[in-house]
């Protein structure tokens, strides 16, 4: 009974199996495969939404006008703005500046401001703030701590904007939770109810073959390389709809918005991880409804 | 062999289908089995084969006792005997050559060996032209020849054959019982289940007659 | 009632299942088919049944030319055959009253004529005790004993029996022939394939005797 | 032979049957329930994106500046801009007005406005575009068409928007599209594959009930019946599916955002849909490959 010509032989059995079974096998590898699609197209969506979302997030900045009596030294107060906790980075705009921004956006009508005095507007600096301090309450905390800077005059920012933003973020990943977990989970049933259906059909076969004397192990390594193989051409499958998709709306992204379009993870993880999850969901499944049946 | 003491069998739902069946086989008898249909050699084969656990008494073979066979034991056990099954239980998506074959891959014989030892057990029971065929496209004589290969290749210790000339004609039922005697003439013990007379009287052998779940006459 | 002209039957890879056959059984007859195992007997219910269509040959059933059945027009044909299949084709999941009522189901019989008959007929046949039993908790006897009620439950014109007491012990092979008796003194055409010489001995009809797929005697 | 008596019969008998396979009937009927609801969320999100993005089209406005040496006569001016195919709606900006939002957007710094003549701002007109005409020739065909009004000064309007918002509709319709139909397919494919699977393991029933002289239409009929019962079933799990996901994510949603979740469709339109798509899928695929089983 030597144990290599014994495996061999579980092998080329499994194989000639599924040859026998190979509508039933290649219909079970689409499922697995199209399930896993949708969960990946999910995931990635949301992912690039939630990474753009963030992006956007950075428009959370806060104003800081400097006092018109204060001799201007934009180094010093930068100094001073690098030392308050939750600024991230800052953009120090003159009087000059401001002013010129009001010109551009008075458009053709610039007579408007012929002999005005430079010194009217303040100069100002835009802060952005670190992610951790995107919410209402940080946000007010960093905005008290910045008045109480000696060369501050006043600060600004979209308190609503600000509330807005946080809730949005909230809202976001509660639904890529939800609809995720849904996903998750029905992707999950759906191949191992097609697998369960699939073993099903042949369980008269596994209760022949114990009759027979086979090994519970004997019994299942047909179903296991089944299931290896399913889950590899599935994954195979799933990868394939990916990138096919992707390929087709390429073209016609607007270049602004291909974010939405971006692989959050190099491909060969996406190749290696779908993969896996169609190895490890076709495997589970068949293991499992075999299981089920050899424990009677 | 085989010792069975006070066994008892009932399914739910109706009467038992073996009551109180004490009953020794010792090592190298051939031992048939008769009585009307529903009598019961059917499950007394199967309590033999560990395929049903009698409710009732104790069962010894080989010197074990396998009143509950612990799971992990069963393919060990089903290896050493060769049962041949009333409704032939022959796996459908494989040929003959295969179906037979498989009572030796089970046990971890090597290929080379598999192939001369099927063919020649399909050519005792006169299936070598039907190798490549599937089992649905046999006739049922040709399936039962199957089913009788398959116990019969293994040369196992033991051989429970329940209905095996069911489906025969009169002449072929002959051959087989001949195969079987010789077997039997090797040591191993044999127990045919059969309500076929002809062979009964034919063959001479001791002769248990069930009759409801009870053994009946010896 | 059936006459077959030079029907042949080849099935792909293997010698023809039936060569040649020429055969006519009148109405109301009743006729032993025998041979050995393979000869061909289930072959040619098959064929008489519609479930199978000769290669070549003209087959008229009741008057009407089969050679070519129109699928529609199968159910009716099989409504007016009771068939004994050698390996009982019972429905697993549904009970054994159920089994036999399905029969009368599919003519549209009404349930309350349904129940009468069924359990008569399970009388006959000696199963009332399981009507509420699924097939595969019944003895080989039991079911062969259902797919005979299931055949005969309908009182059909022609009765075809394709080995039906190869399970069946001796005496109680002898009631279900003396059942097929009644039903054909009743005016109904049965044809029994069978390879048990005591039971054609004893009954004494007609007898076709086949042999590789051609009729070897009559 | 009571054509009534039969099919009480006929539908009886598929009631038993279906509890006899009870277990894959429900996995069967969840597997409906799980992939319409998937389709169903896709869809309902991508018709209120592209409500959204719609509405955010209205953007795709069109200034007109009046010549500052007419009378005003906004009315008139109205009249005729009405007549100018594409336009939509129109809002007027008086000089005053512009004056009070460039006020506005000074914020504590007005006095840089003081003694400015209110006549240096002209008045103007934002026109909002009739959807057919927001791709960015047709725009401009807009913007020629208003220029040569006796008393219009300038036409402006930003290119770069109008096109940004072209190409991201097309983009929009073109992802819905590709992610719809693959949903679609998906869906489709596994339901059939299920049940495909479910009736694979009946084929012996199938045989059997045509063996003993059952019309095709008597082996049909209580695939049929399960068909629809897991239909139903199926559809009302996938409507049970979207309504606890909207009302977990609804409380969460920030108000400005709740478009998200919004149902396009009044509800028992929806449940009605869900329904008799899953009866459908249900019906159609049971019938299909039962009808395999019988052809041969
Ligand atoms: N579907 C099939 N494909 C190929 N060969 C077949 C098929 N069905 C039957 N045969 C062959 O045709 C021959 C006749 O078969 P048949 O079942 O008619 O024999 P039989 O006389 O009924 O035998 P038995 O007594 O064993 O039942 C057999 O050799 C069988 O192998
Ligand atoms: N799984 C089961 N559930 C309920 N009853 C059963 C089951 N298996 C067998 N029986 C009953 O036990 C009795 C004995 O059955 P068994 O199969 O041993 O009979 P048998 O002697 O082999 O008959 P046959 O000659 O008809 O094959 C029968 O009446 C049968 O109905
Ligand atoms: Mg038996
Ligand atoms: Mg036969």
């Amino acid at each position: 009974m030597s144990g290599g010509a014994n495996l061999l032989y579980m092998l080329s059995d499994s194989l000639r199996c599924a040859r026998e079974n190979v509508m039933t096998a290649v219909l079970t590898a689409f499922t697995i495969g199209f399930s896993l699609a949708i969960f990946a197209i999910f995931l990635f969506v949301s992912i690039n939404l939630n990474g753009f979302i963030s992006t956007w997030g950075d428009k959370t900045h806060v104003v800081v006008y400097v006092k018109d009596n204060v001799a201007s030294d934009p180094e010093k107060f930068g100094e001073s703005l690098k030392r308050v906790p939750g600024v991230n980075s800052f953009t120090y705009i003159s009087r000059e500046a401001a002013l010129k921004e009001l010109r551009d956006e008075l458009k053709g009508h610039e007579s408007i401001l012929e002999g005005v005095d430079t010194n009217l507007l303040p100069a100002s600096f835009e802060i952005k703030l670190g992610s951790a301090y995107r919410d209402s309450d940080r946000v007010r905390g960093v905005a008290d701590n910045l008045k109480r800077l000696p060369w501050v005059d006043e600060v600004q920012y979209s308190r609503e904007w600000v509330e807005k933003f946080a809730s949005l973020i909230r809202f976001m990943e509660l639904a890529a939770l939800v609809i995720g977990v849904f996903l998750a989970a029905a992707t999950v049933f759906i191949v191992s109810n097609t697998v369960r259906l699939a073993v099903y059909a042949r369980r008269e076969e596994i209760e022949i073959m114990r009759l027979i004397g086979a090994s519970d192990t004997y019994v299942k390594v047909p179903f296991f390389m089944e299931g290896v193989m399913q889950g590899v051409v599935g994954g195979l499958i799933s990868f394939a709809v990916l990138a096919v998709g992707r390929y087709l709306m390429l073209d016609n992204v607007p270049q602004y918005f291909r974010f939405a379009l971006d692989v959050p993870f190099p491909a060969p993880a996406v190749f290696s991880v779908l993969v896996l999850s169609g190895v490890l969901m076709g495997v589970a499944g068949s293991l499992v409804t075999v299981g089920r049946f050899l424990k009677t | 062999m085989i010792q069975m003491f006070h066994v008892s069998k009932s399914y739910e739902g109706s009467a038992p289908a073996l009551s109180d069946i004490t009953l020794n086989v010792p090592k190298g008898e051939f031992l048939f089995i008769t009585g009307p249909s529903g009598a019961g050699k059917s499950t007394l084969l199967k309590i033999m084969f560990g395929s049903e656990a009698p409710t009732d008494g104790q069962i010894i073979i080989d010197g074990r006792n396998y009143v509950k066979i612990p799971p992990a034991d069963l393919p060990g056990l089903r290896r050493r005997i060769g049962f041949v099954f009333q409704d032939f239980k022959l796996l459908p998506g494989k040929s003959v050559f295969e179906n037979v074959a498989l009572a030796l891959k089970v046990m971890g014989v090597g290929p080379g060996d598999i192939k001369a030892r099927v063919n020649r057990m399909l050519s005792y029971v006169k299936l070598q032209h039907r190798a490549n065929f599937k089992p649905l496209s046999l006739s049922g004589g040709e399936q039962q020849r199957v089913a009788i290969a398959r116990a019969l290749v293994k040369d196992p210790a033991i051989i429970l054959a329940d209905e095996p000339t069911g489906n025969l004609d009169p002449a072929l039922s002959n051959e087989i019982m001949e195969l079987f005697k010789e077997v039997n003439n090797r040591g191993t013990t044999v127990v045919v289940a059969t309500h076929d007379r002809r062979l009964i009287d034919l063959f001479g052998r001791r002769t248990v007659m069930l009759e409801g779940g009870r053994i009946a006459g010896q």
